[in-house]
């Protein structure tokens, strides 16, 4: 499996993200780090109608990483807090569209915790 | 006696020494390894040795999922709600100071640390300090003329208790105390309830949320398992307000050069590169432990201590309950007028490996007014015949003595 | 190459990883074990298997001399004046809490304690918490373009700090710091100097009394020891105002249910059933580097190192000094807009195994305006071939990212 | 080895110790304690022109530690300080005349050790 990684579908995420970039005075903001590597990453995200209107992240981190963040802040946009309570590390695989080794899991999910951090965050307020 | 099967999985009891077969009746110092624990170390370091956590390479995942693999048996062993409350420590003795420092800051001057006059000093000293540190009261509850505890003494004592730290099963008397009323009782006094498993997790199955357990320190190298690696428990709660005891590597989520951000549970507590090994080979233990079953395991132990109580009773003071249900598998004796270091150098001629002298429990002796014992142990290897070896050996030391 | 005949007592290094021959470049992070090793602690459980110190029987008394001799193999390795200054302890960062927590009480408000900007977390934190705890300042030496010590910053500074702490090699410049010059400096401003040798001890001749170093810590995992071992050295006088970190057990010489008695050094500072398998092993890890002589593992490093910074030096930027001479045998290094954990898993595709993170040096990485790097580290079992083998998948990773 | 440690000699040391009791008001006195086996001894000793006059101890202990506490009594009657410093582990089991395993060396050593810090105390006053 440690072959297919690398797919075109990530490559065009990692080089091109969507949503990438910040939002002045957001809903909601939320930053993680993963510390046994370093990769970092910074969630803003605006509600409106308790449903994601607008998100966006920055952050620094790997083809994977990136590319997680990318493709999650686009199928988050329009969710309510229980379809992103729901998401797991199957949706982030299956979105991704790879399988991906334990250690590597991390960097492909350190997104998912931060959107969802950033959610609950707005949503106990 | 079903036990016997599993001998031949112990190299070492193949061993002679003296020129007889070895007999090892010293396994509450430490147990001896079965071939399965020996050959998982063997494996991790001839097939997968690489740090854990840290690399994305095939070797460090491989280690990395023995390591938390392992780290998944302990909880399911001990019946813990998660595997955060689970922190690798070198032995028990690290386990309970790094429960008694991890709490330090809920004790203040005047509060109560309750333990007793039973404990193994591993379960006193980090006390004793605590108290001294804080200028807290620490105070005993006592154990009555069979090395019962005394629970008249604990209901009253237990009142205005901060903490209650109490060892499960006695390294010497033998003693199995009721845990669950204790924790009972502990919990409705609002105190925290910590508890020395070192004797009693590796003979009996201990379930800390049934015994309403807060905080259970024990060690791998008495189950089975490898040296260098023990478990503490804690409810994730708990482990939440402590502030970890030592600092550095896996610990840490951010660092600048000023200050330092810890990492979620259980790595807040884990310190630089772990003993992967001695996880993985304390999770081969568990395995071996569950496939033969706690409660056969105990039983064993039962019909062992029964019969050694009956038969060295007869030459000997054994301290302790008499009843051999409501002990752990050892006996701490004595012969009049013989000083236990002596039986023990005599023993070892005829190939019996027990152990004297007060067995890290000072106070304890002082109790009983002796300054030193005799104390032979059981585990699944041992067998009735050994026993009766004992017996023979100990009658040979009063000829000579006599 | 002269080490090519030690290959063959490694036996994970015949391993495949994802079709492809294990090529191991990731020893900084621990290194691999050769049989003799591995042997050593399969020996101690199926034959001599027993705890130490307490008991009077042979296995007792086997596995007591095992364990001491094992402390007189580090105190020979390091030249340290005697087996008391040897302290077992789980690794480095171990060996460090417990030097920082030990010179606690001689730390005032204000009073400085002087590092680096090239520390690991493991000689970083335990002074950022001390300082924190004592209002007392903690001071830095930085590093020039090069990475070599600002040695003028340092002459500066150190001239009112009451402890200088320093690694002797960086795990990410790979940068060999002066540590005679450094503790010398240190001795006339009456620093005690504290010395992180994780990444030096497993690689060169490092001698206490020569270097005037005061306290020194290393683990026995990355030098092909087991893993939960490792030592703190210390001076005896240090030791002995020492107050000690953790209690019980055997660090006792005496105890009432008030108060206890520290034993003598160096047992005062370990608590509990120690890892004597792991001791055990790390003196047959220390056999095995002597016979090979550490001078050779230098040269051997140096060799490697030069072969690398050229080869890689064409296509990645590496960190640290251009001199082969004053690195230890490892490369960190960047490929342009390509993130670290991209190169370590295309490598890993083709068997290699290097790390890449921020190797527990955040503050470095920083400094140098990174958040992570790839690392490439090498022992005495790697080839220059296995350097051909890392550039050709680091062109490979340049292809993918193209 | 093991087999021959309880000669004769010991079990009579054993039983019948010589000089067994306390000093009031001693010279010099110095008590040690084994910690790991919890042997026990205190030794008292008055000098007289710089040579050991008189010399008791109590204690508790096993047969080699009793004994070996018996012949040392005995043994540095009427010696001074150099004698007393020489004294090592060899003498100590030429006394004995038994060889001893590493840990039960211990036994034999402690009241050596407790004889000559007591010396030691004295003459450094
Ligand atoms: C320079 C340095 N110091 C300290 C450490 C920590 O070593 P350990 O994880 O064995 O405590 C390491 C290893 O990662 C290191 O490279
Ligand atoms: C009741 C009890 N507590 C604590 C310990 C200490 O265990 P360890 O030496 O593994 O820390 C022991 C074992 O000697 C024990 O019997």
């Amino acid at each position: 499996m440690d072959k297919e990684i690398y797919t075109e579908l990530i490559m065009e995420h990692y080089k091109k993200p969507r949503n990438f970039g910040k939002i002045l005075k957001a809903d909601a903001e939320y930053s993680d780090a993963n510390p046994l590597c370093g990769d970092e990453i910074k969630v803003y995200i605006n509600f409106s109608n308790k449903k994601i209107k607008e998100i966006k992240f920055i952050g620094n981190g790997c083809a994977i990483s990136q590319a997680s963040a990318s493709m999650l802040t686009d199928y988050v946009k329009g969710k309510d807090l229980e379809f992103v309570k729901k998401l797991d590390k199957d949706d982030v695989l299956k979105l991704l569209g790879i399988d991906l080794s334990f250690n590597r899991l991390k960097c492909a999910l350190l997104p998912l915790k931060a959107i969802k951090m950033a959610v609950y965050s707005y949503f106990s307020k | 006696m079903s036990m016997q099967k599993y001998i031949k999985d112990f190299p070492i009891l193949k061993r002679k020494v003296n020129g007889k077969k070895l007999v090892y009746l010293d396994s509450a110092a430490t147990s001896q390894k079965p071939i399965q624990v020996i050959k998982a170390i063997t494996d991790f370091y001839m097939n997968h040795n690489a740090n854990i956590h840290r690399a994305l390479h095939t070797l460090s995942e491989e280690a990395t999922i023995a390591y938390e693999q392992a780290r998944e048996k302990v909880a399911a062993f001990i019946n813990a709600e998660s595997t955060e409350e689970i922190i690798f420590v070198r032995n028990t003795t690290e386990a309970l100071n790094f429960a008694s420092f991890g709490l330090r800051d809920m004790i203040k001057k005047d509060d109560k640390i309750l333990t007793t006059t039973m404990e193994h000093h591993s379960n006193l000293i980090p006390w004793q300090q605590l108290a001294k540190m804080k200028k807290a009261k620490l105070d005993f509850v006592d154990f009555d003329k069979n090395g019962y505890l005394d629970m008249k003494m604990f209901d009253k004592k237990v009142n205005d208790a901060k903490i209650v730290a109490v060892t499960q099963a006695s390294n010497v008397l033998g003693t199995i105390n009721p845990i669950k009323k204790i924790a009972e009782k502990a919990k409705q006094s609002g105190s925290i309830i910590v508890v020395d498993g070192a004797q009693s997790v590796p003979h009996m199955t201990v379930d800390v949320q049934e015994l309403q357990i807060d905080m259970l320190g024990f060690s791998g190298h008495k189950m089975l398992g490898p040296t260098g690696i023990g478990v503490l428990y804690a409810r994730k709660e708990l482990l939440e307000k402590m502030q970890p005891v030592l600092f550095g590597s896996d610990m840490i989520k951010y660092v600048s050069l000023s200050d330092a951000e810890w990492n979620d549970l259980p790595y807040k507590f884990e310190y630089g590169t772990s003993h992967i090994a001695g996880a993985i080979g304390l999770g081969a233990a568990i395995d071996y432990l569950t496939q033969i079953r706690m409660k056969e395991i105990r039983k064993h132990d039962i019909e062992l201590t029964r019969y050694a109580l009956k038969k060295v009773g007869k030459i000997a003071t054994i301290y302790g309950p008499k009843k051999a249900e409501d002990r752990s598998g050892l006996i701490a004796f004595n012969l009049a007028n013989i000083h236990p270091h002596d039986i023990a150098a005599i023993l070892n001629q005829d190939g019996i490996a027990i152990r004297s002298g007060h067995h890290c429990a000072m106070p304890l002796h002082e109790r009983l007014k002796i300054s030193a014992s005799a104390r032979a142990s059981f585990y699944l290897y041992n067998t009735k015949k050994e026993i009766d070896l004992l017996l023979k050996s100990l009658q040979r030391v009063k000829e000579i003595f006599s």
